[in-house]
C-alpha cells in the first residue's frame, strides 16, 4: 500500500530529525563562533584553559538552565531562579551556617533552594496563580530575604570551609570540579526527561494539562513538583557560585532568569509548553557563553557588544528557523 | 573627548617617570559602563593608556555579573599581561581570581572597590567613601547649624543599596552629623540612574512636605533627583550631591539651583591607576616620594565643591 | 459550478492528496465519502485555501481559481465549516461569527449591526437561544459546532464546505442542519457535505464521490440510487454498514455502583449500575447531562452521590483511573490527545505506570504495545512515532480510545467513541468494545447516535433533562421509541 | 429547549463579571492599600499633590503597558520596550535633533519607537522567531545602540527645548500635562481594543490564531502591527520620560518590560493570548505604584520592601483569584 511504505520513510526523516539534524541549526551556530573564535583569536581560543573557561562560566547558570527546562515543558516558567539561588547562597555562608562546617552549607543551600522552589509550586498548583506572578513575587520576596539576611553584606567563606571552594580550584583532568557537577546535573535530568514517567508526564502536564488530569496524572502535585526540581538545580547552582566566588551575596544571579529562559527558548522548547529537549537549552546556553567569551577575548566595547549580541541571537533562530521549518505564531 | 579634561596631560613628572621605558601591556577590568562615572572611569583608564607609547592597554568586556568578570580575569591572567587593573564589582566576590593573579605573577592595581585579601593585590588606589559622607555630613550640619535649626527634616539618596560603598557613605554621613546633633529623618535607595532618581525623588518629596537638607550620593541620578524638584517646585531646602560631574558643577556655579554643593568621588583615579600599573610593571617608583616602589594603598580625598571654588574643580567634572 | 481535476497534495511523507476530481453543480448537496485519512479534509482544505496543493486544476464558475489564503477563498464564495471547532475562546459567539468580515464602519465595529447579524443567522439557524454576547468558550461542543456553521452561513457564499458537521450534533440537530441545507440549495447555493453517517448521505445527499487513498475511486454517483454496499465497498473494499457483534452471553457482578449522583444544574439523583462483561448506553439529547455523569463517576467534575467502583468508593480522577477506570472523553482536541507527541506517547499516557518500573521508562514494551494497537485498530498512516496532530481526525479519535485499551481496566467510559471514524473502522472499534466486555469489562457509552446506542448496548439509559426516564434492556427497545422518549415534553 | 436557559443562565454571569465584578479583586487589593495609605501616613497619603505624583509616576510605563497589552492578547510577548524607550529618549536628544526644536524632538521619538516595533514585528512575523527571543534580542541591541548614540552620557534637554520639560511641569487644573497625555493613550486603546475590529482581531489572533485565519485574517500582518504599536507607545513613553527626567539615556527604562508584563497579568490578561482586558492592567499597574509610593512615604528600608512586595503581590493575585475562580494552570 502507499501510506506504508511513505509512512516508513516519514518516519524515518522524523527519526533522524529528532537525532541529529533536531539541533543543526544551533549546532551550526555553535561552529559558527567557533570559527569567529579561531579567525580572531587564534592563539586564545582554541585553548584548553580557554574552553575549560568556558564551561566554568556556563557551569552556574547551566545547572539552572536544566530546571528551567522541566518547568518551562511542563507549561510553566520561573523567574525566580536568580534570587532563588542568591538566597541560598547567602543561607548556606551566615557565620551559623558556616560553622557547622561544608557539607551542612551544601545541604542548607540545597534544602533553602528546593523550599523556595516548593513554595513556588505550592502557590501555582494549589494557589492557582499564573506561573509569572507566583514566581515574580517568589523573585522580589527572595532578594529582599536574602538581603536582609546578609544586612546587604557579602558574606565569605571562611577559611575552615575552603572545601566548598576546592570545588572551583580543584582540576580532575584539567577540568574543575563543578565543571564535572554540571554535567552530571545535565546527564541526569536528560535521563529524568526522556527515560522515566516523570519526564514523560512533564511533556503532558505541560502539552495539556486537561489531558493529562483525564489521564490519571496528578496534575497539582506534578507541576509542585517541577518547581521543586527548579528549586533544587538553583540550591547547586548556588553552591557552584559560592565556589566560584567565593561568597554568598544577595546580587549573585542577577538577571539570571532572563538569561536561562533565553537558552531554553533558543534551545527550541516552546514557552508554551509540552515540546522541547534539555539537549536544545544546553547548546541555547553554550551559545549565549560563547558570545560572551569571543567578546571578553576581542575586547569590544559593552555597546558594540550589545548590539552584536542582538545580532547574533536572530540570527542563530533564524539558523534554526530554516531548519526546523516550524509555523508562524 | 572626556579625558581632556577629566584625565590632565601627564605633567613631565619628577624623576622622568614618563619616559618611554620597557613595553607592558596592562590588563582592565570593570563593571559594565552603565553609569557617567564608570563611563568616566573606563574612559579615562583608556585615554591615559594612550598616552604612553610602552602601554599596550587591554580592556575585557566590561560586565555586571559577577560570574562573567570572573572569567574576563582569567582571560586577562591566561593571557600574561604585565600587570593588571580591577575594579570588581564586587571586591570580596573577585577576591579568589585576583588572588589567582597574584599567584601567576601578574601584579593587581585594585582600583577603587577593595579587595579584602592584601595578597590579592599590589596597590590598591581608590576613592574615600566613608570620606565622602563626612565631607557631606559636615558640610550640611554646619549650615544648618549656623541657620539655628533645632530638629532639621535630614533627607538622603543613596546608591544602589547593596553595594559595600552605600553602606559607608551613609555612615560617614550619619558620624559626621551626629557631631552636630543632628540625625537622617528618611532615607531611599536609587539606582545610580537619571531615572531612578526621579521616581526616588518625587515619592520622598511627598513624604515630607517640609524638607531643610538633602544629600544625593551620586551626581548621575542627581539629575533626576532636580528634575523632580523642580517639578515639585520645592525650593525650601538646600542639596549636597556626590562625585562631581560637570552638571553638578554647572548647576552650582550657576547659583540659582537648590544643589548647592558636591563631594567628590572622582574617577581621575582611573587615570592615576593605569600610571601606577605602568610603573609596577616597569618597576618603578613614584618619582615624588623617596620609594624605589608604588605605595601600597593610596586614598583620594573627597573634596567639598560648593559656588567659591567651583571654578577650580571644573577642569575635572566628568560628563555623566 | 465547481470543477476539480487532479489535484494533488503532498505532507512530508503523506500523499494526501493524489490525484482527485470533483464536479460540484449549484444547488446540489455533494457528499464527499471516504475512509478516515482519504483526504477529505485535505480536499476542503485545498477549496478553502488553507493549503495549495503541488498539482491539479480548480475551476469555480467557469474561471480557474487558485486560493492562496483563505480571505481569497471566501471573496470568492466559498465559506467552509472545518472539522475540527475552530472558535475563538476569548470572543462572543457574535464576534466569532463575523470574525473577519465585522459589521464596522471605518474600522469601529458596529455593535448592534454585529449583535442583530449573528442573531438573525443563529436564528435562521433553529438556535435563537444562543445568545450573541455568550463568550464562545464557555458553549458546549453542540453549540460550538452551531456558532461554526452560522459563521459560514453568515457569508454570502455560492459554496459552503461542511467537513463532519454532524459529528457533535444529535439527532434533532441534524435534522435542523438538514432544514437549513435545503434552504440553501433552494437558492441554488452549492454544499459540499462530509459525514461517516450514511444514513445522513442517503437523507440529504444529491450526488456522492468517494475517496480511497487519496484518489476519487467514485464521482458523481447519485446518492438514492446507488446501494449502500457499494458505496462501502468502494470506500473500503467490503461491504458492511453497521455490524453489530452479537451480545455477550453472561454478565457478571456489578463493576460500577452508581448511587443517587447529583450536579447542579447539570443532573440529579442518577442510580445505576454497571456489570462486568456488559455495555451500558446512555441515550439522550445534546446537554442532557450525559457527558457530565461520565466526567463525575470518572472523578473529573464534583457531584454529590455515591460511585464505587467494585465496591469502593471512587475519589477522584487519579484514583479511579488507579482502580481501573478509562474514559474516552467527547473533545479529542481539548480533553484527550498531547497533540505534539507521538501516537505512541498517546496511547501509554493512561497507563504508563505499566511500562516503567521505578519510574524507568522500558521504552521497547511500550512501542510494542503502541504498535500492536496502531495495527488492531488501523490507524493509518501506521507509524506509532509520527507526532498525533498529523493524523486525520478519524485517526486522531481511535488513538484516543486506544489509550484505554492497553491494559485490564475494570471499566471504559467512552463518550462518543465514534465521532469521525469511518465505516469501516467503526465496524472494528465495535468488535473491540464487545471483546473487552467479552472479557469482563464493564463499558458505559455515551453516543448520539440512538443506532449506536442500541445495537452496541445491553443496556439502555435514557437522559432527560439530567434525570433518568427509562431504563432496561436494549433488545426491546427501538430507535422511534428512544427518540420519542427523549424528546417528549421538550420543547421541540 | 434546555440549552437555552442554562446557555442565558451563562450569558448573565458573564456580562455581569465583565462589567463591575471582573475587576473587584483588584479594585479591592487598590483600597486596601489605599486604607493603608490613609491609616499610616494621614496627612500625606491622600493629598492633591499625592495622588499626582502617583500619577505622574505610573504615566511613563503606563502608556507602555498599553502597548504591552496589546501584544500580550495578541498572543505575544516584548520584552524590548523599555530599551526601546531609551534608543528613542536618546535619539530625539542628539544635540542634532535637538537643533530643530521640541516638534521634531518628539516626532522623532515616536518614529524611532514604532520603527524598533516594526522591526520586532517584522522578526516575529515574517522572520517566524519566538517572540521572546525576537524582542530580547532587540532589547539588548537597542540598549547597545542607545549607549553608542548618548557616547553613554545622560543627554540634558537644552534650554530652547523646554517645550519638552514642560509637558512635566506645567499644570492644568493642578495636574501635570503629562498626566492627560497618559490618559488619552488609556482612552484610545480601550477604545482601539474594544470598539473596533482591530481590537477584535488582536482577541482572534492571540485566542486561536489558525481560527483566525480561516476566518480571513492576516495574522501575520496584524501581529506585526501589534509590535508597531507597542513601539509607538515605547516612543510616547520615551517623550515622557524626556519630560520627566529632562534628559535622554541609554539607562532608562531598565527593566520596564517586567513591570509592564507583570501589570498586564496581574490584570487578569493571559500570557497565552486571547484574552484580557486593559482596564485590568491599569488597575494592575496602579497597584504596583501605590505599592512603591506607600514604601516611601512609610520610610521602609530596600529589603523589607522587596519582601512585603512580594507577599502584596501573591494577596493580591489571591484576591482576584477568589474572585474570577479560575482553573489551575
Ligand atoms: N498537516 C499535515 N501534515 C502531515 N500529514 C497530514 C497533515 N494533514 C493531514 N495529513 C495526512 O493526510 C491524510 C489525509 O488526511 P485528511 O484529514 O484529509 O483525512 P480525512 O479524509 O479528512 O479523514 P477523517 O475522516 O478521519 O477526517 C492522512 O493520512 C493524514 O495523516
Ligand atoms: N462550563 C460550562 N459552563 C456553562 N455551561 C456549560 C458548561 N459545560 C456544559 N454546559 C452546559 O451544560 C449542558 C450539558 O452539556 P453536555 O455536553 O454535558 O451534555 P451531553 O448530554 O453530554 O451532550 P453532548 O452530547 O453534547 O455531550 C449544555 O447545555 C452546556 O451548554
Ligand atoms: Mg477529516
Ligand atoms: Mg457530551
Amino acid at each position: 500500500m502507499k501510506v506504508d511504505t511513505r509512512g516508513a520513510a516519514v518516519r524515518q526523516t522524523w527519526l533522524g530529525r529528532a537525532g541529529a539534524t533536531r539541533h543543526l541549526g544551533l549546532v551550526a551556530a555553535l561552529v559558527l563562533l567557533a570559527i569567529v573564535g579561531l579567525v580572531t583569536r587564534p592563539g586564545n581560543f582554541a585553548t584548553a584553559s580557554n574552553l575549560v573557561s568556558i564551561l566554568s562560566l556556563a557551569a552556574t547558570i547551566g545547572v539552572i538552565t536544566v530546571g528551567m527546562t522541566f518547568v518551562i515543558i511542563g507549561g510553566g516558567i520561573d523567574l525566580s531562579v536568580g534570587a532563588i539561588m542568591a538566597m541560598a547562597s547567602v543561607w548556606a555562608t551566615t557565620l551559623a551556617t558556616q560553622s557547622y562546617g561544608p557539607f551542612v552549607m551544601a545541604v542548607c543551600a540545597i534544602l533553602v533552594g528546593t523550599g523556595a522552589g516548593l513554595v513556588n509550586g505550592l502557590l501555582v498548583s494549589y494557589g492557582r496563580l499564573v506561573p509569572f506572578i507566583a514566581t515574580l513575587a517568589m523573585l522580589v520576596a527572595a532578594r529582599g530575604l536574602a538581603q536582609r539576611m546578609s544586612d546587604r553584606k557579602t558574606q565569605l567563606i571562611q577559611g575552615g570551609n575552603k572545601a566548598v571552594v576546592e570545588l572551583s580550584t580543584t582540576r580532575v583532568l584539567g577540568i574543575p570540579l563543578l565543571v564535572y557537577i554540571f554535567a552530571l546535573v545535565v546527564v541526569l535530568g536528560w535521563i529524568l526527561l526522556n527515560r522515566t514517567t516523570f519526564g514523560r508526564r512533564t511533556y503532558a502536564v505541560g502539552g495539556n494539562p486537561e489531558a493529562a488530569r483525564l489521564a490519571g496524572i496528578n496534575v497539582r502535585r506534578h507541576t509542585m513538583a517541577l518547581y521543586a526540581l527548579s528549586g533544587l538545580c538553583c540550591g547547586i547552582a548556588a553552591i557552584l557560585i559560592m565556589a566560584r566566588t567565593t561568597t554568598g551575596s544577595s546580587t549573585h544571579g542577577d538577571l539570571y532568569e532572563l538569561d536561562a529562559i533565553a537558552a531554553v527558548i533558543i534551545g527550541g522548547t516552546l514557552l508554551t509548553g509540552g515540546r522541547g529537549t534539555l539537549v536544545g537549552s544546553i547548546l541555547g546556553l553554550l551559545i549565549f557563553t560563547l558570545i560572551t567569551n569571543l567578546f571578553i577575548l576581542n575586547g569590544l566595547n559593552t555597546s558594540d557588544q550589545l548590539i552584536a549580541k542582538g545580532l547574533i541571537i536572530v540570527v542563530a533562530v533564524l539558523l534554526q528557523r530554516r531548519n526546523l521549518k516550524e509555523r508562524a505564531p | 573627548a572626556a579625558p581632556s579634561s577629566a584625565a590632565p596631560a601627564p605633567a613631565p613628572a619628577a624623576g622622568g617617570n614618563d619616559e618611554p621605558g620597557q613595553k607592558v601591556v596592562i590588563g582592565f577590568s570593570a563593571p559594565a559602563a552603565d553609569h557617567g562615572w564608570i563611563a568616566a572611569i573606563a574612559k579615562n583608564a583608556e585615554a591615559t593608556a594612550k598616552q604612553y607609547a610602552d602601554v599596550e592597554f587591554k580592556p575585557v568586556e566590561p560586565t555586571n555579573d559577577i560570574n562573567a568578570q570572573i572569567s574576563a580575569v582569567e582571560s586577562l591572567i591566561a593571557a600574561k599581561v604585565a600587570a593588571l587593573v580591577i575594579l570588581p564589582n564586587d571586591g570580596q566576590q573577585l577576591n579568589q581570581v585576583a588572588l589567582q593573579a597574584a599567584g601567576a605573577g601578574i601584579p593587581v592595581v585594585n582600583l577603587d572597590r577593595v579587595f579584602p585579601d592584601k595578597l590579592a593585590y599590589r596597590t590598591w588606589i581608590g576613592g574615600d567613601n566613608y570620606g565622602m559622607g563626612v565631607a557631606a555630613g559636615h558640610h550640611v550640619g554646619k549650615k544648618l547649624k549656623d541657620k539655628g535649626i533645632a530638629n532639621p527634616v535630614i533627607v538622603e539618596i543613596q546608591g544602589i543599596a547593596t553595594l559595600p560603598l552605600t553602606q559607608d557613605r551613609s555612615k560617614g554621613f550619619a558620624d559626621a552629623l551626629k557631631t552636630y546633633g543632628f540625625s537622617v529623618t528618611a532615607k531611599q535607595d536609587a539606582k545610580f540612574t537619571v531615572e531612578t532618581g526621579n521616581q526616588v525623588a518625587a515619592s520622598l518629596l511627598q513624604a515630607h512636605k517640609k524638607i531643610d537638607a538633602l544629600w544625593n550620593h551620586d551626581d548621575d541620578q542627581g539629575v533626576g533627583v532636580l528634575a523632580a524638584i523642580k517639578e515639585a517646585g520645592r525650593t525650601e531646602f538646600f542639596m549636597v550631591g556626590g562625585a562631581g560631574s560637570l552638571n553638578a558643577m554647572k548647576e552650582i556655579q550657576s547659583g540659582s539651583s537648590v544643589l548647592e554643593a558636591t563631594v567628590t568621588y572622582s574617577p581621575t583615579m582611573a587615570s592615576s591607576a593605569i600610571k601606577l600599573a605602568r610603573l609596577i610593571a616597569q618597576g618603578k617608583g613614584m618619582g615624588d616620594l623617596v620609594e624605589n616602589q608604588v605605595p601600597q594603598s593610596i586614598t583620594l580625598a573627597s573634596e567639598t565643591i560648593t559656588k567659591e571654588n567651583v571654578e577650580k574643580y571644573l577642569p575635572l567634572g566628568f560628563e555623566s | 459550478m465547481l470543477v476539480i481535476r487532479g489535484v494533488v497534495k503532498q505532507f512530508p511523507g503523506v500523499r494526501a492528496l493524489d490525484g482527485v476530481d470533483l464536479d460540484v453543480r449549484a444547488g446540489e448537496v455533494h457528499c464527499l465519502l471516504g475512509q478516515n485519512g482519504a483526504g477529505k479534509s485535505t480536499l476542503i482544505k485545498v477549496l478553502a485555501g488553507v493549503h495549495q496543493p503541488d498539482a491539479g486544476t480548480v475551476e469555480f464558475n467557469g474561471a480557474k481559481v487558485r486560493p492562496g489564503s483563505p480571505i481569497d477563498a471566501i471573496r470568492l464564495g466559498i465559506a467552509t465549516i472545518y472539522q475540527e471547532l475552530d472558535l475563538v475562546d476569548g470572543l462572543s459567539v457574535a464576534d466569532n461569527i463575523l470574525l473577519g468580515h465585522e459589521k464596522s464602519h471605518a474600522g469601529f465595529v458596529n455593535r448592534a449591526a454585529t449583535h442583530r447579524a449573528a442573531a438573525g443567522v443563529l436564528a435562521r439557524l433553529g438556535h435563537p437561544e444562543i445568545h450573541p454576547s455568550t463568550e464562545a468558550g464557555r458553549l458546549s461542543p453542540a453549540a460550538k459546532q452551531v456558532v461554526s456553521m452560522a459563521r459560514a452561513l453568515s457569508h454570502d457564499a455560492r459554496l459552503i464546505i461542511m467537513d463532519e458537521p454532524s459529528a457533535a450534533l444529535a439527532h434533532d440537530e441534524v435534522a435542523n442542519l438538514f432544514r437549513i441545507i435545503r434552504e440553501l440549495t433552494a437558492q441554488g447555493v452549492a454544499v459540499v457535505y462530509i459525514s461517516h453517517r450514511l444514513e445522513e448521505i442517503r437523507e440529504i445527499g444529491d450526488r456522492v464521490t468517494v475517496l480511497k487513498d487519496g484518489r476519487t475511486v467514485a464521482v458523481g454517483l447519485p446518492a438514492s440510487e446507488t446501494p449502500t454496499s457499494q458505496i462501502v465497498s468502494l470506500m473500503t473494499g467490503r461491504t458492511v454498514e453497521y455490524v453489530f457483534p452479537p451480545r455477550g452471553s453472561g454478565r457478571g457482578p456489578a463493576v460500577l455502583r452508581v448511587e443517587d449522583l447529583s450536579a447542579p444544574g447539570a443532573f440529579s439523583g442518577v442510580s445505576f449500575s454497571v456489570h462486568a462483561g456488559e455495555i451500558v448506553g446512555l441515550a439522550g439529547l445534546v446537554g442532557s447531562g450525559r457527558s457530565e455523569i461520565l466526567e463525575a463517576v470518572y472523578g473529573a467534575r464534583p457531584a454529590s452521590g455515591r460511585v464505587l467502583l467494585g465496591g469502593r468508593p471512587v475519589k477522584g480522577t487519579m484514583d479511579a483511573v488507579r482502580q481501573g477506570m478509562g474514559l474516552a472523553p467527547e473533545e479529542r482536541k481539548a480533553q484527550a490527545l498531547l497533540l505534539d507527541q507521538s501516537v505512541t506517547a498517546n496511547i501509554t499516557l493512561g497507563t504508563l505506570p505499566g511500562f516503567a518500573r521505578f519510574g524507568w521508562l522500558r521504552r521497547g514494551r511500550e512501542r510494542e504495545a503502541a504498535a500492536r494497537l496502531v495495527d488492531a485498530l488501523g490507524i493509518r498512516p501506521a507509524d506509532p512515532e509520527r507526532p498525533v496532530k498529523t493524523l486525520s481526525g478519524g485517526n486522531q479519535q481511535k488513538a484516543v480510545l486506544a489509550r484505554w485499551l492497553l491494559d485490564d481496566r475494570k471499566l471504559l467510559l467512552l463518550d462518543e467513541p465514534t465521532r469521525g471514524v469511518d465505516v469501516g473502522a467503526r465496524a472494528e472499534l465495535y468488535a473491540v468494545v464487545r471483546r473487552l466486555a467479552d472479557q469482563g469489562i464493564g463499558v458505559l457509552l455515551v453516543s448520539s447516535e440512538v443506532p449506536e446506542v442500541l445495537g452496541l448496548a445491553d443496556r439502555v439509559l435514557v437522559l432527560r433533562e439530567g434525570r433518568v426516564i427509562h431504563e432496561g434492556p436494549a433488545d426491546g427497545l427501538d430507535e422511534a421509541r428512544v427518540l420519542d422518549m427523549i424528546m417528549e415534553g421538550s420543547a421541540v
